[in-house]
């Protein structure tokens, strides 16, 4: 059920330092602890910041990532509300309206539907419809994605939905180091942000600096993520563009590809909204065939999104069609058999192949 | 924050009133009313009160500055219906009828206070102090509220119905997180108790035990549904005991009642007892919007029976008799209400603000790039058009 | 439908039962109780019951019918429990110590009866009739509830909480409109009342007059959270008057108690009284799932203060001092709940039948071009595979 | 407020012969008038049908596309509800899967939010949850768009989030003869259909004769509409692909673009879910350029997913990229300014011009 996420041999600035860093003092860290240093630290740093949910006080959450916040920083830091997910949003509105910084979570994927009317409606709306004057500077974390054999309804990959969603930004960090920063900058936005956390990343482990990491943040040196998309590896066939839970395997696909002489450039989107035209241009620009990796249903997704502003703005550089791997149009699979809809190095691969490298 | 805490909170609060804690978080058996239709004081034993809802009368002074209010109300509600059928505003749900409530509602509040009004809401915020065209900003078709809620604590009309609700509890839990005394007013129609949102707030309220006033004007009609299709419980105010909070029926036309409950539920709210549903029993007089036709479902004898408990004559009827309504006072009154009506009238004649390019100015802190292409290209098809 | 007919209706049941509607509607003010925790009959004036809210006792057979699905529930939980820890089961949410409730919500029905579960009611399914591993199906991994719900009425397990009440209630609509006679019970847990959908389901209901039981287990814990943070209510029978029904709250592990309110509200619910609201108190004696790990918000000694309610040997006790359960009976008893173990591991021991051709057969009644592509697409895949 | 859509040249088959039949009777219709009898006939062709929703019954509805079907087929077969959107979904599938066939109505499409969660995972999975054994057949109408000078919240396109939903059928007509047929497809269909109307057709006219039409369907002799793109107007020299409010948009553009000599094909696919891949890419195979044109916000929307199927299927003949014009990615704005954002035909033209034509 644990996934070890590629450890990206040419990540960039702050996350490339901070990586060395760590490497050199040789702690190993979970994606779910940077998560949980990230909070740890915001509450640290920002009083207005309060955390709250289904089971994220005692127990820390299903997945631990507020684990021991309660204990450290008080039952009004980090509490647990009633079991309800329109009213944790709804009070979450209320709240930023209020001065406060709410960082909430929904359980799973699936169970972020409840609250989709306070969300589409009033999140992503309220400072658009108070012409600036409510602006809701918030975080809804939303664990997504499969590959950890959950049961039905536990392994959405829901982001198109925000996404598609104006006044929505849409973070999903691929690791580590990604998750530390991009958690910290999503708190410290101005504006809403839904956190989508690759559920299979929770138990990844790379050598990563936080404290390194949270000094440089603190100190405004990191490089900014929002808006930036990562070249998680470099090449010049052709480009994989990609994020949160596929970003691995499209690692391993390139890894693969790199054995057969192809060598393929990754590209980790990181935020989704606001989107990286310029890297992701510059990329199949320069490669000339790109396929897109997504984890969700294809059928007018973030996907789907992806290849139509690449065609657009990279037409006559491309020598074949923008192609998608993504799971299939149908509702996510049961554990047993969740692996033959999830995107796959092999996949990729043969995808690859139809890239009329003949023609 | 746990039952544990609100259990005793409950038992103290009703211990006070010398009543047991089930029949202080019910409603009184009759609804709260103290002036008769026509203007008449009840006798004391037909108030609707019983131990531990007992509602003094409001001071005269009181009295008068909400009846001035109440007026200055019923002027906006059919002036804004004039400028409809006009045409120079696109949409009205007015609240002719249920001013006592929207008055009430807002003056109940201190200057730190919160109100979250609906759609029909208009004179509710307007009496917390909006300026007249601030509040109708939006119902000219402007893309925007119109007002700073902050700078008035008053939320931005809600129109996807009882979702406000949510984001009251919010407002009143941040505050006393921060150890604020605010109470927050919060306020939906009957049909609106129906929502999921409803219920998850007054759950929250109850649970993080905050000073949110549940505020339901019933005024038996949404849209089209009468009440009877709405809910089968013997009142609205019966659900607060399936909270664990005090509910209170109340008759929405009897603005002295409503400022009597209103005035104590905040009280109440304020020194820590916890939240409150107050259900006020109102009548829409008008058709939903002026898109609306409310001949396909109610008979007109159903209006006209209202239009005998109308608030404005009712109160105006009490104040005569008891001396308060001098010659000058009701004049200044009538003066006060016809300004807001012409502040109304030469605003609607007005431009709306619409310049298109502001269109992407809001959607988020800064602009995202893609925002600032889509803009871009607008701007350039305004500048050719221009040209 | 209409809330006319409804209070004719409730105030026509309260007066079958000499009492006022608002006490029909309101939870006897004790929890209804029958068996103390040792197995003995209560007296009569400590079971709770007070005029409207008299519970006789069930008859012989029919306590024997429900102590034997009472063993077979325990064995089945504790079997499941086992083949997760063995690793042949991926999850399990266990109702050990519940089973009394799980019992009797599905006892309680006749033949053309539905039964709304949760993901915790494994053993309220099997009783209503549904095969154990059939019951298993979607614990093991697979991608479908397994059975056939309009074969044994019974609806697939849901897990997003309390949207299955809606469904519910849509049943008992449907079979109403068509003349049927049907009474639906819906189940939910303690933290599931806080949902939108619940509130919804229950007015729903109410509105449409409708034979539905909400069945509520208030097993204290909504996984980490304790009861205290989910609610403030008196109790969530209580909330029952907020919808215009009648509710009521029983010990949860005593299965006489159970089996005698359950049966009430089926019949009344039966005769055209409407909903009724059922909160059943127990306690969720392991982890919410083998995934959990409770000692992270409770103490042991909850946990063993709870042991002391044991339903199931209250139940023996009672049953053994009656003189009901024989030698011979109670071999009988464990030899059935055996067999149904046995089931569950010869069952465990399958593979489960997973066809990943399969994984678009049923999105559609028939597969949309794009899906017959995407098909095509992993066909190729696994032929290539095997090839 | 009302708008008369074009009466297309050449409509296919039954559209068009019922279009004649009816011009040969002379009987204008509305678009809403075609909708409350395909409800009519429903309920008199199959006794498992019902109707219910918010004001749907004494009323008709806010748009009054049920008018009459209360007092006519009585309480029971067409009735209100309590206000509660997710209710009513709710309720509706416990009422399919106990043999009825519920048509409900979302009375404006943001407030069809509150039911994302039941049509997400219950609606849309129930029939694969049980193995095909609980089938939804019900059909869940909502008006959507603008173009009417609504509020706020009253005019999203919400097209997108249920299309992107594995086992959601999504139709949505353009003409008088359409909303007829395919109200009668989706009630008859054994899937859950999500049936979005264009508001702003609802007073739009033409001549159509709904008894013949009528007679046609029941005798199963009408076309099929589901899953069958309608060519709305033919031409050569590049396509626009659109459905629902925009058809009219891409009708006029069409016929200013022949006044300056430019043939375009107008391609009205009806139905987002199923998809007709072959008409779509048959007609800009033959064309070499393309348009989307729709209404709804562009990132991440049916407008994505069609760019993307036509490069990824038709990129060789393909002269230009696929370019889209759709609604700004900003929350739907108010009265006075949503003709800035909604697709015009000036802006096709515009972006037709960058199709590269001299390339
Ligand atoms: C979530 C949601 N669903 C539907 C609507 C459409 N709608 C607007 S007002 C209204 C009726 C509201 O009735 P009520 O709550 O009694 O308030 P009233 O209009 O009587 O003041 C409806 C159905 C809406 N605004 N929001
Ligand atoms: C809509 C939704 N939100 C969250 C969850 C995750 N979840 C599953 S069970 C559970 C606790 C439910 O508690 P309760 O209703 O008391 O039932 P119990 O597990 O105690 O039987 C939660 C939060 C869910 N399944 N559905
Ligand atoms: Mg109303
Ligand atoms: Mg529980």
């Amino acid at each position: 059920m644990t996934t070890t996420s590629q450890v990206n041999p040419n990540v960039s600035d702050a996350t490339a330092r901070a990586a060395a860093q760590a490497a050199a003092k040789n702690q190993p860290v979970t994606f779910g602890k940077a998560l949980n240093t990230a909070l740890a630290d915001a509450l640290t740093a920002e009083k207005s910041v309060v955390i709250f949910g289904e089971d994220v006080g005692t127990l820390g959450g299903v997945f631990r990532i507020t684990d021991g916040l309660t204990a450290r920083f008080g039952n009004e830091r980090c509490f647990d509300t009633p079991l309800a997910e329109s009213g944790i949003v709804g009070m979450a509105v209320g709240m930023a309206m209020n001065g406060m910084r709410p960082v909430i979570e929904m359980q799973f994927d699936a169970f972020a539907y409840p609250a989709f009317e306070q969300i589409n409606s009033h999140v992503a709306k309220m400072r658009n419809r108070t012409q600036g004057r409510l602006p809701l500077p918030m975080v809804i974390r939303i664990p997504y994605a499969g590959g950890v054999g959950g049961v039905e309804h536990h392994c959405d990959s829901s982001e198109a939905y925000y996404s598609h969603t104006p006044g929505l930004k849409v973070f999903t960090p691929s690791t580590v180091a990604d998750a530390y920063l991009m958690l910290r900058e999503a708190i410290d936005s101005e504006d809403p942000v839904i956190f989508f956390e690759p559920k299979k990343l929770y138990w990844s482990k790379e050598q990563v600096d936080l404290e390194a990491l949270a000094a440089e943040y603190e100190a405004r040196k990191a490089a900014k993520t929002e808006g930036v998309a990562r070249i998680a590896r470099a090449g010049k066939d052709a480009t994989l563009i990609t994020y949160g839970p596929s970003v691995s395997v499209a690692m391993e696909a390139a890894k693969l590809a790199a054995e057969e002489g192809i060598s393929l450039e990754v590209v980790d989107i990181r935020t989704i909204v606001p989107f990286d035209d310029e890297t992701v241009s510059a990329s199949v620009r320069k490669t000339g065939r790109a396929i897109v990796v997504a984890e969700a249903q294809g059928f007018a997704s973030v996907a789907s999104e992806i290849v139509a502003r690449v065609q657009e703005r990279c037409f006559h550089s491309l020598a074949a069609p923008v192609l998608r791997v993504t799971g299939f149009d149908i509702p996510f699979p049961a554990p047993t058999l969740e692996k033959y809809n999830l995107p796959s190095a092999e996949r990729i691969l043969d995808t690859l192949d139809q890239l009329q490298w003949e023609a | 924050m746990s039952t544990d805490a609100t259990a005793d909170r409950i038992s103290e609060v009703s211990q006070k009133f010398g009543i047991s804690p089930e029949d202080y978080m019910l409603p009184a058996r009759h609804m709260i009313n103290l002036l008769d239709p026509d203007g008449t004081l009840r006798p004391q034993d037909q108030q609707g009160t019983e131990p531990g809802h007992e509602y003094p009368l409001p001071s005269p002074a009181r009295l008068m500055e909400a009846y001035s209010a109440l007026v200055t109300g019923r002027r906006v509600n059919d002036q804004n219906s004039a400028l409809v059928r006009q045409g120079r505003m696109a949409v009205y749900p007015s609240s002719h009828g249920q001013e006592a409530c929207q008055v009430a509602a807002a003056l109940c509040l201190e200057d730190g206070d919160w109100l979250f009004p609906t759609y029909r809401d208009t004179v509710a915020v307007l009496t917390k102090g909006v300026a007249p065209m601030e509040v109708m900003t939006s119902f000219r078709g402007e893309w925007h509220c119109g007002y700073d809620p902050k700078a008035y604590n008053c939320a931005p009309m809600a129109t996807p119905l009882t979702t406000q609700l949510l984001h009251a509890v919010g407002v009143a839990h941040a505050a006393k997180l921060r150890g604020e005394n605010t109470v927050v007013v919060a306020m939906c129609g009957d049909g609106a108790t129906s929502e999921g949102d409803f219920h998850e707030a007054l759950n929250f309220a109850a649970v993080f035990n905050l000073p949110v006033i549940f505020f339901v004007q019933n005024n038996k009609y949404a849209i089209s549904v009468p009440f009877s299709q709405q809910s089968a419980a013997p009142s609205l105010a019966h659900k607060a005991v399936g909270y664990g909070m005090a509910g209170e029926r109340v008759d929405g036309n009897d603005l002295m009642a409503l400022m009597s409950v209103m005035t104590r539920a905040v009280r109440l709210a304020r020194e820590g007892n916890g939240p409150l549903l107050i259900e006020a029993h109102t009548y829409r007089m008008q058709a939903h919007t002026n898109a609306d036709d409310d001949k396909r479902y109610r008979e007109d004898a159903e209006v006209i029976e209202w239009k005998a408990k109308d608030p404005v004559t009712r109160m105006q009827a009490y104040l005569d008799d008891a001396g308060l309504l001098t010659e000058e006072a009701a004049a200044k009154i009538t003066e006060a209400a016809e300004a807001v009506a012409k502040d109304l009238r030469d605003g609607m004649n007005q431009d709306a603000n619409t310049d298109p390019r502001e269109l992407f100015e809001h959607v988020f802190s800064t602009k995202t790039p893609q925002l600032a292409e889509q803009q871009a290209l607008l701007v350039d098809e305004l500048d050719r058009e221009e040209a």
